[in-house]
């Protein structure tokens, strides 16, 4: 729908220079095995490889037997593959007089996980909710505390700890340790929320104040809706943190409400005589199953969640 | 009423003799849950510890009867069993009595001694020592000089986890074993630092120095292992205390023939009276109060004295046991317990603390070829003169 | 018009306040109490169970006296100076290379960041055997043929800690290449447009224009990787065990043997107030920059 | 009567004064433009009337009522903002009614409000969408009408139309404006954009640093500005601006070329005598025979020539000062051209050279 | 002679064909705006003549070289962008020499080149200052600086204003035009702002959907686009746009009232018979003794007033249809006056109703 004179004398114009001098034309062509692919990926595989060989090892080990494991190569895959380990592992594997392998702990783990995860998520969300939207006096100080709090390393807290949790009552007990898992985990996340809820428009939340909304109401209806992306960030960092202790696990619980990390310790510790390769690979990559679970799954928001909340500027 | 008892006895061995104590106690009525930690006393301890301290203290509780758990006494934190120690007078079954004295604190019991172990051995694997050509040796001189021949052999000479504690254990087996009960105990009980600094444990050094380089291709980390490597004949021998038996028993070697043990490394043959004992912490609930003393009782019964300590390697604490069943080193360590050739251990004479130091050095040691021997002594000397 | 009274400032933001009240109890409770039960009884003579029996700083003359701290600072001021500069390298390589509108970028963003599901424990122990002389990586390669080939990083105290680092690196790079990742793609896309206008070969770009501009970026991945270096403890145990003999000590390491191994409190607390201090002098500038300037 | 009044209001963020001790005082009804650089403190003004800030000096009234210290849902205001600022999760209908939800209205009078309000916006087909389903002009619709339902007494418009294109601005400007003479509410109105202030404004009150320059008719604050700030603040193309002297006579010497101020009328008392500066709008320019006419001209060289479509924006130069004026889109001048321009001094304005003020 | 030509070229993302066939001729020294809504593909098609984005099909000349393939820095262009894109670590001076000393340039002709450029976009003081440390219009300064400094034939501007506050903008805009006639490079300049297009272009391409919908001279577009979109989207305030129906006579029926088109000229061969959409600029519609002697002339009811300072809008109706004037500041009229309005056809524009193009 051009102007047809202007356009007509254009065409002909450049029909008269391409003519002169023809050329390439279209997409520039791509090799796909240019220089720079080559280096580009030939890097990228080579770090996966390094990358996945640990993974690698653990699956094939776990699928030898031990006779074949004593031939040597960990890299070689399984000449026939038993999944005995596995079984063993999971149910039979023994530590002290419990020969019940690893499914004790598994539920433990879940028992310890599912409410220290929700808790701690619940309590640090609010807090950083009423860090970035409600400063009040006094507020940053109690931040800052926190945020030094995240670099204290675990071993110095125990033994206060210890004694906290014994004036309270609450020794021992799985709610102690949800406790615990609470606090440690309070620093980085109310940091990630802190920052994520900075991020969303301030008027949003004006809006809601002028709409009649309260402390409550504009965190559960705004903006909790909203935050779906530093959910799954929290969700992946304290269900992977917490799932993965093994300090606390051990120090603050008893053995019948051990964690799983506890007893895959149990169980690569306690060699019987020879040290049994595949039962302690087939433990572990049991043990890390649910965080590589939800990593394998939620990954992309993963890094999607970061950058909302823990990368500003 | 169900019992929680910790411990860290989780090898074959061990596990298998702690099998005899539940049993034992179950058939009582009561019920033993088991919470074993694996990863030896120095993982287990802490966590006991705080279990205790922290107020949800365990029902029964292994310690090394010594001075690990001294502090916790003198908090009031465990339980007096005087009474109970009166009625059934442990006084007069217990042997030898330095056992009964270390549960003692201002004349109140409050421990119950299990069994008897003793550092000073060397296990040797006469498998190893034919597949090199050379006679199975008698004491600790010759094993040295075999080292060559199975090395040649491809074997190494000396298994030895790369822990400290087995380090530092070795250490002091061969000290005892070398210079002999008073000059350990100068250097131990009355801390003489010149002694320590002195020629006959400048000859203990030596010793270790031979050890370090005998074990240069020993690769592992726990004793058992170590073990593993004697049993099946990669390695000369061991140098761990009488617990290794267990572990032999369990792979079913005999001693004598598979196996050769030597107490006090064929040099000196005493042995010390260290051991495990069980501690019960105090608690307000009258049945597990009970159920305690029925299981310091159970423990102490012949039969489980005799059962349990065929499994674990060790020996009674009672002296009045039939061990006829025992093997050719229980045989051994009881006659040299007979004829009281005993001596006191570390863990009575030193702090966890001092321990720890040796320890450290001694790790140190063992990793850095590049510390000569008369360095370490007189690193040695050095804490000597300042342990508690 | 009567003027209305200012209501109690105490009152205002209630909610607020209350819902804050579990982050100022941890915050003075936790945070601060038990740092400062932690400095006070450092002070003390404490063995299995605290005492306040002070005996000046006696602790720290020990502590600093002891060759196995010595050794743990150092391994820690190597490894920590290492896997930070590697780390960062690394994760942001892996992170410029995933950056170029590569095929299969999901793949590869979850191969490398799939370690950092894993617990220090598992890393240790994966990386423990791969390393192992006889059946790991050294044993491969003599098998293969080369007799004198020697890689035995977990055995020789020398480069024990380079050891502990290879797996530390694997677990912790791929959490920094996701940093880095979220860093680039908030880089003004026009930036790149210019650079190539201005005819800047792509490795000019990274390195005068982008990594300059991803200052805060890098900022916040230091202290995360940081405040993990300081906290190393599980790679180690796993891994070595300390091993062999000290040669991979580390100091929360040596905080823990202390307090519960060797039943000196008060040597553990010195040693933990010391690790204190150092991560002050680290985080307190940090948290100066990142929150102070702003307000 | 008053709608709102704000007396003495300051504000500090810190030590950062942003209000200094500011009073307006607005009557029921009247559409106030708030108009100022970024950063001269409109919103801020408009949270302290909204309540969303806590004033650190002062008192606020809205219909006689000293609502310094209420909670922003009981001033009864509503406030449309600049992002929109809709729930984004919720549909239209759930952003109209969340307010009145919390502030338990009964549902069938939610329901007949919301039918009342789609109906005055024409949003009724949008109810059930997302607010991300929406266009610009449909959210900021969207967003009036959640002030709308609340049927309060004043409206609080934080640049509603700077996020759209110029197009749609202007076309809900006009609405805007239709709405007000339809509901007649008191509305304030916060814009950087003179002609939003110009078209819209009952009064405008021109801000700066915190401070109200000038609060007065948009044609008077167009035609007499207080200060060169406000003059050159309103008007696009700018008004041209002349450094020169005053002298007796009176006339405004600039270079060789004087103006004669004879027709011009002085503000108070101020020294008519010394370096000053008039400021002169590019469509009170005149050129050719209406040049002739005025009492001021002279002949100058044409610089640049910019098209705009409706009309012409011309360059030229005065002395050695640059000067725009305005001219008919088909008036044909080229660079270069030389013409007679010319201007009436009493539609001038003078500023005294060094604070600004209008003299 | 041509400078940049662009043949048949399309783009697609993924799926979505963003250009299509497009060409574009662009001889030396003219000063090109692109200009459409948002999304239309002006930025893409720069990025294609910069080299910054692959074409999909198609041919790009620049200086009658086929730089299809080429690398962008080596096209001889330079290109300004909307964010400024400036490097914000390094100074200034480092900004314009990074380039330079890239492509080896030698350290002399370097400084020369930085002090010709800072000579002639006067930012002489400021070369050693960060980015950070810049305001707004000096950055954008900068920004077109660094395009400068490396002597290209092409310059392409990607919307360099669009950041800017309106004043700043209309300031640097005739920066920008008076650059152009300084240095008469050939100049590609892409915006949404039709102002900005009216002011700047030697012609306009308007572009909608990935097509040029016309290329001509402002003058041109303005008086007689080709279609109702182009028609639309130039002038401010936009053109009434009127339904009716065309009859024989020629005339144009709105409701009762019939608009005489004898003045009118018709555009190509199509029907002159049935619906169709007259468009008529608020500022070709006369009032008061001016209607008079228009051509039409209709007595209408003044509906809403906008004062716009220079000028004032006034909307009313013409049947039931919107209907917009302009009317000199001046001239009081209010709400509920009743005037009569007139225009000449003339300079009105017909549109087909339903594809829209000009009859
Ligand atoms: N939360 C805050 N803390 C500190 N200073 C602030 C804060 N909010 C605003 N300011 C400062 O107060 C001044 C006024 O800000 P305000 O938002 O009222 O300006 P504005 O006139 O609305 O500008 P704009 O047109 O850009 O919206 C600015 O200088 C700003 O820097
Ligand atoms: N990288 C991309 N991938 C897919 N689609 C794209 C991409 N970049 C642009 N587009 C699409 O191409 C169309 C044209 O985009 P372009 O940026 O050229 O518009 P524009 O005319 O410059 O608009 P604006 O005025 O908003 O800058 C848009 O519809 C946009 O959604
Ligand atoms: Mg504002
Ligand atoms: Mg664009």
């Amino acid at each position: 729908m051009s102007n047809p004179a202007t356009l007509a004398a254009t065409v002909a114009g450049a029909d008269a220079i391409a003519a002169e001098l023809g050329g390439p034309s279209g997409p520039r062509p791509r090799v796909t095995f240019s220089r720079r692919n080559i280096i580009l990926y030939g890097t990228l595989i080579f770090a996966a490889i390094y990358y996945l060989i640990p993974l690698y090892v653990m699956v094939v080990t776990s699928l030898k037997g031990m006779p074949e494991i004593r031939l040597g190569n960990i890299f070689s895959p399984p000449i026939e593959i038993t999944f005995e380990p596995w079984v063993k592992a999971w149910a039979t594997a023994c530590t002290g007089l419990n020969c019940d392998g690893l499914s004790r702990g598994f539920w433990n783990s879940v028992r310890i996980t599912v409410p220290s995860v929700v808790l701690s998520i619940a309590i640090a969300s609010v807090n950083g909710y009423a860090l970035a939207n409600w400063r009040f006096k006094g507020a940053d100080l109690f931040f800052t505390i926190l945020i030094f709090g995240a670099f204290i390393p675990y071993q110095v807290m125990i033994y206060p700890i210890v004694i906290m949790l014994r004036e309270i009552g609450l020794y021992g007990s799985l709610t102690g340790l949800v406790i615990v898992h609470s606090i440690f985990g309070m620093p980085i996340l109310t940091l990630l929320f802190r920052n994520y809820f900075s991020s969303l428009p301030e008027e949003l939340f004006k809006a809601a104040r002028v709409d009649g909304a309260g402390f409550w109401g504009i965190y559960l209806r705004i903006m909790l809706p909203m935050s779906l992306p530093i959910f799954v960030v929290a969700v992946i960092l304290q269900v992977t943190g917490i799932w993965n202790d093994f300090l606390f696990g051990v120090v603050y619980t008893r053995p019948d409400t051990y964690p799983m990390t506890v007893q895959l310790n149990n169980i690569v510790n306690s060699t019987q005589g020879v040290k049994e390769y595949n039962v302690n690979m087939a433990a572990t990559i049991i043990t890390g199953l649910v965080p590589l679970a939800i990593y394998f799954i939620s990954g992309k928001l993963f890094v999607r969640g970061i950058a909302a909340g823990a990368v500003k500027g | 009423t169900d019992l929680e008892v910790t411990h860290w006895w989780t090898s074959g061995g061990e596990a298998a003799a702690v099998a005899e104590f539940a049993k034992a106690f179950d058939a009582t009525g009561n019920k033993w849950v088991d919470g074993a930690i694996a990863g030896s006393g120095d993982t287990a301890r802490p966590i006991m510890i705080s279990r205790i301290t922290g107020g949800d203290p365990m029902g029964a509780t292994q310690f090394n009867h010594g001075r690990q758990a001294e502090e916790l006494v003198q908090e009031g934190l465990m339980r007096d069993l005087t009474d109970l120690a009166t009625k059934e007078e442990w006084a007069k079954l217990i042997n030898p009595p330095t056992l009964l004295q270390n549960c003692t604190l201002d004349g109140k019991i409050y421990c119950v001694p299990v069994n008897i172990h003793s550092w000073q051995w060397i296990w040797l694997s006469n498998k190893a020592f034919a597949d090199a050509g050379v006679p199975v040796p008698t004491n600790w001189d010759e094993f040295v000089a075999a080292a060559p021949a199975l090395e040649k052999a491809g074997k190494v000479p000396l298994a030895l986890g790369k822990q400290a504690w087995q380090e530092s254990g070795a250490l002091n087996v061969l000290m005892a074993a070398i210079v002999g009960p008073e000059t350990f105990l100068k250097v131990y009980k009355d801390k003489d630092e010149t002694v320590a600094a002195g020629a006959d444990i400048a000859k203990v050094f030596k010793a270790a120095d031979d050890a370090r380089k005998m074990a240069v291709n020993s690769n592992v980390q726990n004793w058992n292992e170590a073990t593993a490597m004697v049993i099946n004949g990669q390695a000369g021998g061991q140098i761990m205390g009488d617990w290794a038996q267990g572990e032999f028993q369990v792979a079913g070697q005999v001693a004598g023939k598979d196996y050769t043990c030597l107490p006090g490394l064929g040099l000196n043959a005493v042995i010390a009276t260290g051991g495990d004992a069980f501690y019960f912490p105090k608690v307000d609930n009258a049945d597990i109060s009970a159920a305690q003393e029925t299981l310091a009782h159970v423990m102490l019964s012949p039969e489980t004295q005799v059962a349990f300590n065929l499994k674990k390697g060790s020996l009674p604490v009672r002296g009045d046991v039939d061990l006829t069943a025992a093997n050719d080193c229980m045989k051994k360590g009881l006659e040299i317990l007979a004829a009281g050739k005993t001596m006191q251990w570390t863990d009575e004479l030193i702090s966890p603390d001092t321990t720890q130091q040796m320890n450290d050095l001694m790790a140190e040691f063992f990793s850095t070829p590049t510390i000569t021997p008369e360095d370490a002594q007189k690193r040695f000397a050095e804490i000597i003169a300042k342990a508690d | 018009m009567s003027a209305a009274t200012r209501p109690s400032k105490l009152f205002k933001n209630l909610n607020a306040k209350i819902a804050s009240i579990p982050m100022i109890l941890t915050a003075l409770c936790v945070f601060v109490g038990g740092t400062t039960w932690t400095v006070v009884y450092s002070f003390t003579d404490s063995k299995l169970l605290p005492r306040l029996r002070f005996v000046g700083i006696e602790q720290y003359e020990r502590l600093w006296a002891s060759q196995r701290w010595i050794v743990s600072i150092e391994n820690l001021a190597i490894y920590g100076i290492l896997s930070l500069v590697f780390s960062l390298v690394i994760g942001f390589l892996l992170a410029a290379l995933l950056d170029q509108k590569i095929r299969f970028e999901d793949t590869f963003r979850t191969i490398f960041l799939y370690p950092f599901a894993l617990s220090f424990i598992v890393t240790g122990l994966v990386w423990q055997w791969i390393l192992n002389p006889q059946f790991g990586v050294q044993g491969i390669v003599r098998g293969l043929g080369w007799e004198s080939f020697s890689f035995d990083p977990l055995y020789n105290a020398d480069i024990v800690i380079y050891g502990i680092m290879i797996a530390g690196l694997w677990q912790g790079t791929g959490l920094v290449m996701c940093l880095m990742l979220a860093g680039l793609r908030g880089i003004d896309e026009d930036i790149w447009k210019a650079a190539r206008v201005d005819g800047i070969p792509m490795w000019k770009t990274y390195l005068f224009i982008v990594i300059p501009m991803m200052r805060p970026v890098f900022i916040t991945t230091l202290v995360i990787i940081a405040s993990g270096i300081v906290k190393l403890y599980d790679l180690v145990v796993a891994q070595t065990g300390g091993g062999p003999g000290n040669a991979s000590e580390v100091p929360a390491k040596y905080v823990y043997e202390f307090m519960f191994r060797a039943q000196n409190l008060g040597q553990g607390f010195a040693a933990s107030t010391m690790m204190l201090l150092t991560v002050a002098i680290i985080v307190v500038p940090w948290a100066y920059l990142e929150f102070g300037r702003r307000r | 009567m008053t709608s709102v009044l704000v007396r003495d209001v300051s504000l500090n963020f810190g030590t950062v004064e942003v209000l200094k001790a500011l009073n307006l005082d607005v009557p029921e009804g009247e559409f106030l433009v708030l108009l100022g650089p970024s950063g001269c403190g409109k919103s801020t003004l408009l949270n302290c009337i909204a309540g969303l800030l806590d004033v650190s000096a002062g008192q606020i009234f809205i219909k006689n009522k000293n609502v310094t210290w209420e909670e922003p849902k009981d001033r009864g205001i509503g406030m449309v903002f600049q992002s929109y600022a809709l729930y984004p999760q919720m549909t239209v209908k759930g952003n109209l009614s969340f307010g009145l939800k919390n502030a338990g209205v009964a549902k069938d009078e939610i329901e007949k409000r919301i039918a009342r309000t789609s109906e005055i916006l024409q949003i009724g087909p949008l109810l059930e969408r997302k607010p991300s389903q929406l266009s610009g002009g449909q959210r900021q619709r969207v967003a009036i009408g959640r002030a709308l339902v609340r049927d309060v007494d004043v409206f609080l418009f934080d640049e509603p139309l700077s996020n759209l294109d110029a197009k749609l601005r202007s076309e809900l400007r006009v609405e805007i404006k239709r709405l007000h003479q339809r509901l007649a509410n008191t509305m304030i109105y916060v814009t950087h954009d003179q002609i939003e202030a110009m078209t819209l404004a009952d009064r405008i009150a021109v801000m700066k640093g915190g401070v109200i320059q000038q609060l007065d008719a948009p044609q008077a604050i167009y035609n007499r500005p207080v200060n060169r700030f406000v003059a050159g603040f309103l008007g696009s193309p700018a008004m041209n601006f002349l450094d020169g002297e005053l002298a007796a006579g009176p006339s405004f010497k600039i270079g060789a070329t004087a103006v004669p101020l004879a027709r011009y009328t002085f503000d108070g008392s101020a020294s008519r005598i010394g370096p000053a500066v008039l400021g002169i709008r590019p469509e009170h320019i005149a050129f050719g025979d209406a040049a002739k006419a005025s009492p001021f001209s002279q002949q100058v060289e044409v610089e640049l020539v910019e098209p705009m479509g409706s009309d012409t924006l011309v360059w030229t130069r005065l002395g050695s000062q640059n000067l725009s004026f305005r001219v008919e889109a088909e008036k044909p001048l080229t660079v270069g051209d030389k013409v007679l321009i010319g201007f009436d001094p009493a539609r001038a304005s003078i500023f005294d050279s060094t604070a600004g003020n209008r003299i």
